[in-house]
């Protein structure tokens, strides 16, 4: 059979250099964040911070933190950044999955699908976030929307909405659409089935999905960027903001950011390893 | 005994019920009335309109024309809770998150019963149902059998004006499908409830029904007592249908004799003749016996042999084309490839087909 | 500032009613904060101490006035500032004054440089009136201009004579054309004397070793360099690699490095387009140019492809090169024990360096790069306030005591920065650096100030860039940076380009016109 | 002779499992023979036929081919060929390349594939199907291509596993006639393994019926239905199967639950298991046979019809042609011929042999 | 005998449509309309927007887009014919797509295959493997930029083991950038293709693989002609995901090399941002925008078409 046969001492090694390799980055990002300034971008580079220090973390939250090493002229707290990407990525995640199960269960159950649809769907993912971003721009600013995070969520909510449409379509055509009619005949009204009976029998993957959205908008860059002014910003934006007079890149303060920022991402895709692949697939993959 | 209908009231009646999914007819022009506490069976093969006619009953499907009346209520419009029937899905859809317990008792619960009466009406099914044991446990827990009779109970417990089943039994292995097959019989007898089962299987709906409904590419060929179905089957595709193995049909002439079969003129006592000269004639195997050579009705040659049991069947070729017939095990072993036999036909039990309509001459008693 | 201002008017009073001395004047003037060449200049107008005073203390007198009387006026009572990373130490001080004697609050958003102008063309979609104060770079006006997302300020100006043109204390003429004026309307008021120089490190020059050496392999003496050849020759022989220092240290990154390329340009008395807008660069001069940085490349500091101006700094501080080419604000940081510890006390700063014309002439030019200033936005809810605090702030008082703030990168552009500095500004900078900045920014050519200009600098940037990594040859980049440039004057239109390139080329240094033949256009 | 196929005690012991899968099963198969592995779903039945093909290791035993023990040879090497009940067809490749799979693999010379493939396909009826995509046949022309993969390869021994349980049943009657007349063409060894009797009553030569991984009973096809040797075998097959009356025989009375039946036999006193072929009995007055009762039900098969009697509180059955069958109610009689009715050990569940007994005939 | 009626006569007035169509058209109305609206409203009509500011030569310098003139198709001739810059960012961005998909799918394939191995700590490790795609693209890009700094651990380790000639400057040279851009590239996502692979192999079902064996085929022989074969349909998703991505490929490469040396690592993307938010050549960029968009449609679609019968169920 193809399973079960043991690894042998060579291909154990070719996967321990593959897991060296795949955690290397991720080992980096984690002990620049810890490192004092003097170790950021030492020649030659420093693999472990000499002395740890939580100062990066603190920069982020208090931006004189860092003055104990001797830099001055950090300006912005990423404290904006950081409730302002909770804000924007849960709501919209929230409401993108309430209203793709909506249509998820309207698709699944009511309409019928031409062979057009997989590629109408996909193409929600496929516009260059560029092309669209401009009249976002012109038309949120005709109704104010602009440096909102209403505005902001508004797009987050498009633009994953195909996918938390999709993939909760693809738990909701799991489900025998016989067990809601059980329910309906047992008394239940439409609505109340599939609030009562569809929803709870695929908690399991709207969980998935409302992480995997999430995972989305909290990466999102681009329009972000594009969107924010005074009162909008997201860590990516943040992120990318963090040079300063003194002390030019902030490689330990952005490193600390870039470590706040995937924590929650891991610790979802952990959570939901066994649906990562229909997720990243649109639902097409199962698992 | 049409009187019938006038003394037992239908407690569905159909009315040119008609169903399209895009440019495919599920179901077309479907007129039916069931009588109250009877069971009817839908025959009829994959693909017929089986679980799409069951549907638009339950308020599930709607359709695109047509009535549907359940207990004298125009209900065509009707939400599906307020249809007041029961259904059991082919995959039972059983609710996989509740309990046996909970599966039951899920209609009564919705109705806000209370849970006193809950519990009395579950336990005593569970007890009819004999699952006691399972109420405790998940779907998935359970054997195909209790899951079946939860799916049951659950249907049951409602006490609704009309049952469907769709095909309830297909998942269960052989032995438990004949054994549950008479029990929901016996169920529905004893309750006097009105069932109506549909199923692919000739042999479950002839060994349940009252009524048997013969479907295909969703309209109704024949409604007719289960014997009747089989002695007198409206066409040809029915008579192929219903009887395993499958009626042998021959190009037949009437002759003054009798029949004439492939320019073969004999007299066959007992056969109704058709009043077409040219025609279809139907032998079911089991209405054919095997003589020794020359001595029956039309010569063969046995070509096969295929013992089923406590019968054999046997291929024989005769001018007429390749005929089957059945008989018993014990009279048939004698019989070895290439011997040459006679045949003879049961003559009252021979049916006559117009080859062109497809549809049954010989007329009904 | 204000808080001693009636203490100034008292001495002021004082020293123009004949109750105090030159000398005591000066000294009471220096003790509240004035430099002692302003009170000096004060004390021996021809106008008089009061008019004097007034002259110079009367940009920011006026902007107060109106700041008071607009503020007062206001309903919403915050002024939002977009400005770049890295400038709000010289803003932050004066946060608190406007928030307790005006009721302002006033709200910075930094954005990375290169964002800035993207974000004051998004308002120009969004019109979110987000923003009341904007600080782009001079070239941001054309196009901000003509999106309508910033005032035309000539009306202000007028009104309230911010002294921009005065030759005394006004900006440094060409900068205050060029760095101001769009198609001759005030669009902005420079807040930054951007311009770059060359610093050197004094202690290797007065290395008498070194200098022996020199001497003895290049035939002339050890010192800041005058020409792009002794440029070159003193890179190659202070050039260290093995001991991490390095001849020079300029930039070969993207963004920065078409500044390099356009700096040696204009030193060999090419503009970057003629009178009908047809690109200059793609010529012998270019060519000149961009081989000149090629062979420079050797003697570089190994980061000069990845340098950002904060990178850069460090790098000089930390004491890994001998030259560097820097804005101004990078000899602020260099001086500076805290941000230039090798090099703290010990630069040698110049003009930059100057290329032999074809008539032997030596053309000394100076490129006017970033610049930035205040503009206010068009949908601003209290634009006169934002008019205000811009000419409050580039007050010739004001910015006098704000440039000198190490945490901003704002560089001195005001007549009497440079020529009457405060004793703050001299510590900051040294009156000679301060000289050489002066004698650098008369020679200035600015950036590309027309409409399009991100676009024209990019493209040329983008070529440059490849050019010095080897990707594409010299001849090569600059054929394409010109086919880029002529699609981009196509697209944009080439007469509104012309006219704004004509308006910007008029008011250059004489020698300059004269060498690139822009005296003779219309 | 040789057996082709001989298990020799094999039993199978999945680790962690409370009882073997298979346990102690010896079996011969001849060449040329047909024996169809009977039984219900969960008896071991698809874990011997995995054995012998090499899928898995028996626990404890031998397995031979040809008189040589192939137990330690892995699959792909005992030149068995296995259809599978899901035929498994390669649904990526053409028909062609599935029939020339089992060739190609073994770098058998391209011409010989091509006339391999041409003859099977041939045999098959699947000639104008060659270049079709295997996943878009249906069910029986896949099963078709499943064989025919097999066949190519010409194998020693050709297993089935439930080939005809995914087919429809117009279908399924078609292609067990099909494969009636491949046996005969080929005359291949076959293990055919199923839990519907008839296939294997109308395909096998000898049918080894198993229970709980046991053999119950190997025995020709032709005598299987008459001559069960073990309660269960009797109540597995037979449509319907024997009604099995379990209880004690003293005094020339033999008693279950309340009914209480008259015998005449040569067996002793004590438990004793009857078995009553439905087939066998006959409808007769009710005062003609100690075996009597009430109809409780009708069953019409077409061809015949099933008649379940409440014989005391037992319920017997019996098959009756249609014109001839009763009403439900009505009481009547079965007269229990000497061949209808088989005794079984009340304790061993085995058949008694050579007992003659007559039953129901009233004193 | 019969209780049935089945009486054509009862046909003669034909009965009325029934309500029961509307009644269930309109539940899925009312649940599909709210994500209809959205995507219409966020989605649909800013493309409309975008489309038609592609035809006009607007840019906001030359006021609102309203008045803009229209100027048919001279933004896509320019874009096609003249604009050479866009030409090499979507060869490049092709280049981009061939390439890493090609590594993600190697590299992905032998990690899945390794994992159907049994060996201790399995799910640990896998859990692990699956890292890299769970963390930001930002953060990514950003993680990358540092690594490979010419003095970053990358270039440690290069010369560590090459000697210091093998430390280079990553983003000073156009190949070297493009190789840190694949680098980037395939570290973040191979483990999407290890998934998508590891699940799909781990789905294959038994018998094929059974058959094959008993028919005597090595497992080699097993792995390439039967097992992946089957998995072409995974495969295919895989690849029309990932390809998806790299089309709109932006947010890594702008933390890395913003698109240089030169514009020699510049994407689509990249430069379409770069149209729209340095130049604010609106008008022009959103006519790159839409040609790339029609041309990912058209590549995707190609891809699609084996699988699309199997995306419509929703299987994989």
């Amino acid at each position: 059979m193809m399973q079960n046969r043991p690894l042998t001492p060579l291909l154990a090694l070719v996967l321990a250099a593959a897991l060296a390799v795949t955690l290397f980055p991720v080992f980096w990002v984690v002990m620049t964040s810890l490192k004092p300034p003097t170790d950021w971008n030492a020649a030659p580079a420093i693999w472990v911070p000499s002395e740890p220090t939580l100062a990066n973390f603190r920069t982020l939250f208090d931006p004189s933190a860092l003055e104990a090493y001797g830099l001055s002229g950090v300006s912005q707290p990423a404290t904006p950044a950081i409730l302002g990407s909770l804000l924007a990525a849960v709501l919209a995640t929230l409401l993108s999955i309430a209203i793709g199960l909506a249509s998820a269960i309207g698709l699944s159950r009511y309409a019928k699908l031409s062979k057009w649809t997989p590629l109408v769907i996909l193409s929600g993912r496929m516009f260059p976030p560029a092309a669209i971003a401009v009249p976002f721009v012109i038309m949120f600013s005709a109704v104010n929307l602009i440096d909102s995070y209403a505005g902001l969520i508004a797009i987050y909510v498009a633009v994953t909405l195909p996918f938390s449409t999709w993939m909760l379509k693809s738990f909701v055509d799991d489900l025998p659409r016989e067990i809601e009619q059980a329910a309906m005949l047992d008394g239940r009204s439409r609505l109340m089935a599939h609030l009562l009976v569809t929803i709870p029998l695929i908690k399991g993957g709207v969980f998935a999905t409302t992480m995997f959205i999430f995972i989305l908008n909290w990466s999102e860059f681009m329009f972000a960027l594009v969107l924010s002014y005074t009162s909008v910003t997201t860590i990516p934006v943040q992120l990318a903001k963090y040079v300063t007079a003194t002390a030019g890149t902030l490689y330990g303060v952005q490193a600390a950011l870039a470590v706040l920022a995937m924590l929650p991402l891991i610790l979802a895709g952990y959570a939901i390893q066994g649906h990562l692949a229909r997720g990243m697939t649109f639902g097409a993959v199962k698992r | 005994m049409k009187d019938l209908q006038t003394t037992i009231p239908a407690v569905l009646r159909l009315d040119g019920l008609e169903k399209r999914f895009g440019a495919a007819e599920a179901v077309s022009d479907l007129s039916l009335e069931l009588p109250a506490g009877s069971m009817t069976v839908l025959l009829g093969a994959a693909g017929a309109g089986k679980t799409t006619t069951l549907k638009m009953i339950a308020g599930l499907e709607p359709p695109d024309a047509g009535r549907i009346e359940i207990a004298g209520l125009d209900l065509t419009e009707a939400e599906p809770k307020d249809r007041n029937v029961a259904m059991i899905f082919d995959n039972l859809a059983l609710y996989p998150n509740l309990t046996g317990y909970g599966n039951i008792a899920y209609p009564l619960r919705v109705a806000r019963q209370a849970p006193e009466v809950v519990d009395r009406k579950v336990r005593q099914l569970a007890q009819v149902l004999k699952i006691g044991h399972v109420l405790e446990r998940l779907p998935k827990t359970m054997s195909g059998g209790e899951r079946q009779r939860v799916a049951l109970g659950r249907a049951l417990v409602r006490d609704p004006a009309l049952f469907l089943l769709d095909e309830p039994l297909s998942s269960l292995d052989a032995m438990l499908r004949i054994e549950l097959r008479a029990e929901l019989r016996r169920l529905q007898r004893e309750a006097g409830h009105s069932f109506f089962l549909a199923t692919p299987d000739f042999s479950e709906a002839l060994a349940v029904a009252d009524t048997v409904v013969l479907l295909r590419a969703g309209r109704v060929v024949q409604v007719d007592a289960p014997q009747r179905l089989y002695d007198y089957p409206a066409d040809m595709e029915a008579a192929r249908f219903v009887g395993a193995p499958q009626i042998n049909l021959v190009p037949a002439r009437f002759a003054a004799e009798g029949l004439e079969l492939a320019g073969q003129r004999f007299a066959c006592p007992g056969f109704r003749a058709p009043r077409a000269a040219a025609f279809t004639l139907g032998i079911r195997p089991e209405a054919i016996s095997a003589v020794p050579a020359g001595t029956g009705m039309i010569d063969a040659t046995v070509t096969d042999l295929e013992p089923l049991g406590h019968l054999i069947a046997l291929s024989a070729a005769t001018a007429a084309g390749e005929m089957r017939l059945t008989g018993p095990a014990e009279r048939f072993a004698a019989h070895a490839e290439g011997d040459a036999i006679g045949l003879v036909f049961d003559g009252p039990a021979l049916l006559a087909f117009d080859t062109a309509t497809e549809r049954l001459l010989t007329a009904r008693p | 500032m204000r808080k001693n201002r009636n203490q100034i008017l008292d001495t002021v009073a004082k020293m123009d009613s004949g109750a105090m001395t030159r000398r005591s004047f000066i000294r009471k003037m220096g003790s509240l904060g004035v430099a002692a060449g302003v009170a000096n200049a004060v004390a021996l107008s021809p106008l008089g101490v009061r008019k004097a005073w007034a002259a110079i203390s009367g940009p920011e007198e006026r902007a107060w006035a109106l700041a008071v009387e607009m503020a007062a006026k206001a309903e919403k009572k915050t002024l939002t500032l977009l400005i770049p990373t890295g400038s709000i130490g010289n803003m932050t001080p004066y946060a608190d004054l406007w928030k307790t004697e005006l009721g302002i609050e006033l709200v910075f958003i930094e954005e990375p440089d290169e964002v800035v102008h993207t974000k004051g063309m998004q308002e120009a979609v969004a019109k979110t009136g987000n923003y009341d104060v904007m600080m782009p770079t001079a070239m941001s006006y054309p196009d901000w201009i003509d999106s309508g997302v910033i005032y035309d300020l000539t009306d202000w100006v007028e009104a309230h004579d911010p002294e921009i043109f005065n030759p005394d204390w006004g900006v440094v003429f060409p900068a205050s054309h060029h760095a101001q004026l769009y198609n001759g309307r005030v669009a902005g008021l420079l807040n930054d004397g951007d311009q770059i120089t060359l610093l050197c490190r004094k202690d290797h020059i007065e290395n008498a070793g070194k200098a022996k050496a020199f001497a003895d392999t290049f035939g002339y003496a050890l010192g800041t360099p005058a020409t792009w050849q002794e440029y070159r020759d003193i890179a190659s022989f202070m050039h260290d690699p093995a001991n991490g220092f390095y001849g020079s240290l300029e930039y070969r990154s993207r963004y920065y490095v078409k500044w390099m390329f356009m700096q040696r340009l204009i030193s060999k008395g090419r503009l970057y387009f003629d009178q009908d807008m047809n690109p200059t660069f793609n010529s012998p001069e270019g060519l000149a140019a961009l081989e000149d940085m090629l062979e420079m490349n050797q003697y570089l500091h190994p980061d000069a492809f990845s340098f950002t101006w904060s990178s850069n700094y460090n790098a000089f501080g930390r004491g890994e090169g001998f030259m560097n080419i820097a804005w101004p604000s990078g000899f602020k940081y260099a001086k500076a024990p805290s941000t230039g510890p090798a090099t703290s006390g010990n630069i040698a700063a110049t003009v930059m360096p100057a290329d032999r014309l074809a008539d032997g002439t030596l053309l000394h030019a100076g490129m006017f790069c970033w610049g930035y200033g205040y503009a206010v936005s068009k949908y601003s809810a209290n634009p006169e306030l934002a008019y205000a605090y811009a000419q409050w702030m580039t007050s010739p008082t004001i910015s006098m005591d704000a440039i000198p703030y190490l945490g901003g990168y704002s560089d001195p552009y005001r007549v009497t920065h440079m020529k009457a500095p405060s004793q703050r500004m001299l510590d900051t900078y040294t009156q000679p650096y301060l000289d050489t900045l002066y004698d650098n920014i008369v020679n200035t050519v600015p950036d590309f100030c027309v409409p399009g200009g991100f676009e024209y600098q990019d493209a040329l940037d983008k070529e440059i860039h490849a050019c010095m990594t080897g990707e594409k040859d010299p001849q090569a980049a600059l054929d394409d940076a010109s086919r880029a440039f002529e699609r981009i004057t196509r697209r944009i239109g080439k007469d509104k380009v012309q006219q704004s390139w004509l308006a910007l080329t008029r008011n250059l240094a004489e020698p300059i016109k004269k060498a690139s033949g822009a005296d003779t256009w219309l | 002779m040789t057996p082709k196929l001989a298990l020799k005690s094999v039993s199978k012991r999945y680790p962690g499992a409370d009882v073997a899968a298979v346990e102690g099963l010896d079996l011969e198969v001849g060449a040329g023979e047909t024996l169809a592995l009977l039984g219900p779903s969960g008896c071991g039945k698809s874990t011997t036929l995995n054995m012998i093909v090499g899928l898995e290791h028996p626990s404890g035993g031998r397995i031979e081919i040809d008189g040589r023990d192939v137990t330690n040879i892995p699959a792909g090497k005992r030149n068995v060929g296995l259809v599978f009940q899901d035929y498994a067809v390669f649904t990526s490749m053409t028909v062609r390349q599935n029939l020339a799979f089992g060739l190609s693999v073994r770098r058998v010379a391209r011409a010989e594939i091509a006339r391999a493939v041409g003859e099977v396909a041939e045999l098959l009826g699947m000639s104008d199907r060659l270049e079709a995509r295997a996943g878009d046949l249906g069910g029986s022309q896949m099963q078709r291509v499943a064989i025919g993969r097999t066949l190519v390869t010409r194998p020693a021994i050709l297993l089935l596993d439930e080939p005809l349980s995914n087919l429809e049943s117009a279908a399924r009657l078609a292609m067990r006639r099909e494969l009636r007349r491949l046996q005969k063409e080929i005359g291949l060894t076959i293990v055919y393994v199923t839990h519907d009797q008839i296939e294997a009553l109308s395909l096998a030569d000898r049918i080894a019926v198993m229970q709980a991984g046991r053999l119950r009973q190997v025995e020709a096809a032709t005598r299987i239905l008459s001559r069960p040797a073990h309660t269960f075998v009797a109540s597995f097959l037979g449509e319907p199967p024997m009604t099995l009356l379990a209880g004690r025989l003293s005094g020339g009375v033999f008693e279950t639950g309340g009914l209480c039946l008259p015998v005449r036999s040569d067996l002793p006193d004590g438990r004793l298991t009857l078995g009553l072929r439905p087939q066998g009995l006959v409808p007769c007055g009710a005062a003609d046979s100690a075996l009597a009762g009430t109809v409780l039900h009708v069953e019409p098969r077409g061809p015949e019809a099933v008649l379940t009697v409440n014989c005391g509180g037992r319920k017997v059955k019996a098959v009756v042609p249609p014109g001839a069958a009763p009403a439900p109610g009505q009481v009547i009689g079965l007269a229990v011929p000497p061949g209808a009715v088989t005794a079984f050990d009340g304790d061993t569940n085995l058949r008694l042999h050579g007992s003659r007994i007559t039953l129901g005939v009233p004193a | 005998m019969t209780d049935f009626t089945h009486d054509p006569a009862a046909l003669a007035d034909p009965p009325p449509r029934p309500a029961g169509r509307r009644q269930r058209t309109s539940a899925m109305r009312w649940l599909v309309l709210p994500g209809q609206i959205i995507s219409l409203v966020v989605l649909v009509l800013p493309l409309l927007v975008a489309l038609y500011m592609s035809f006009t030569d607007w840019s906001p310098t030359r006021g609102s887009l309203w008045d803009a003139r229209f100027a048919g198709l001279f933004n896509y001739e320019e874009l096609l014919v003249y604009d050479t810059r866009f030409v090499e960012a979507v060869i490049r961005t092709l280049f981009l797509a061939v390439t890493c998909l090609s590594l993600e799918f190697a590299l992905g394939l032998g990690l899945a295959v390794l994992f159907l191995r049994e060996f201790k700590g399995k799910s640990v490790l896998f859990s692990a493997f699956l890292t890299p795609m769970m963390i930001l693209p930002v953060v990514v890009g950003y993680t990358f930029w540092m690594l490979f700094q010419s003095n970053g651990p990358v270039n440690q380790i290069l010369g560590l083991f090459l000697g210091p000639e093998a430390m280079p400057e990553w983003f000073r040279s156009a190949p070297l950038a493009m190789i840190a851009v694949i680098v980037t590239e395939v570290w973040h996502w191979t483990p999407l293709f290890f998934l998508i692979l590891l699940s799909g192999l781990n789905a294959v079902p038994e018998n094929p693989v059974r058959a094959a064996m008993i028919l005597g085929a090595s497992p080699r022989q097993i792995f390439f002609r039967v097992v992946l074969p089957m998995l072409k349909p995974v495969i295919i998703v895989a690849f029309v995901i990932r390809a998806m991505e790299i089309a709109k490929l932006f947010d890594e490469v702008f933390m890395l090399t913003r698109g240089g040396p030169g514009s020699s690592t510049e994407t689509v993307s990249l430069y379409i941002y770069k149209l729209a938010f340095n130049d604010f050549q609106l008008a022009y960029g959103a006519a790159a925008a839409f040609l790339v968009l029609v041309g990912t449609l058209a590549i995707i679609n190609l891809m699609l078409l084996p699988v699309r019968d199997q995306l419509l169920k929703g299987q994989g």
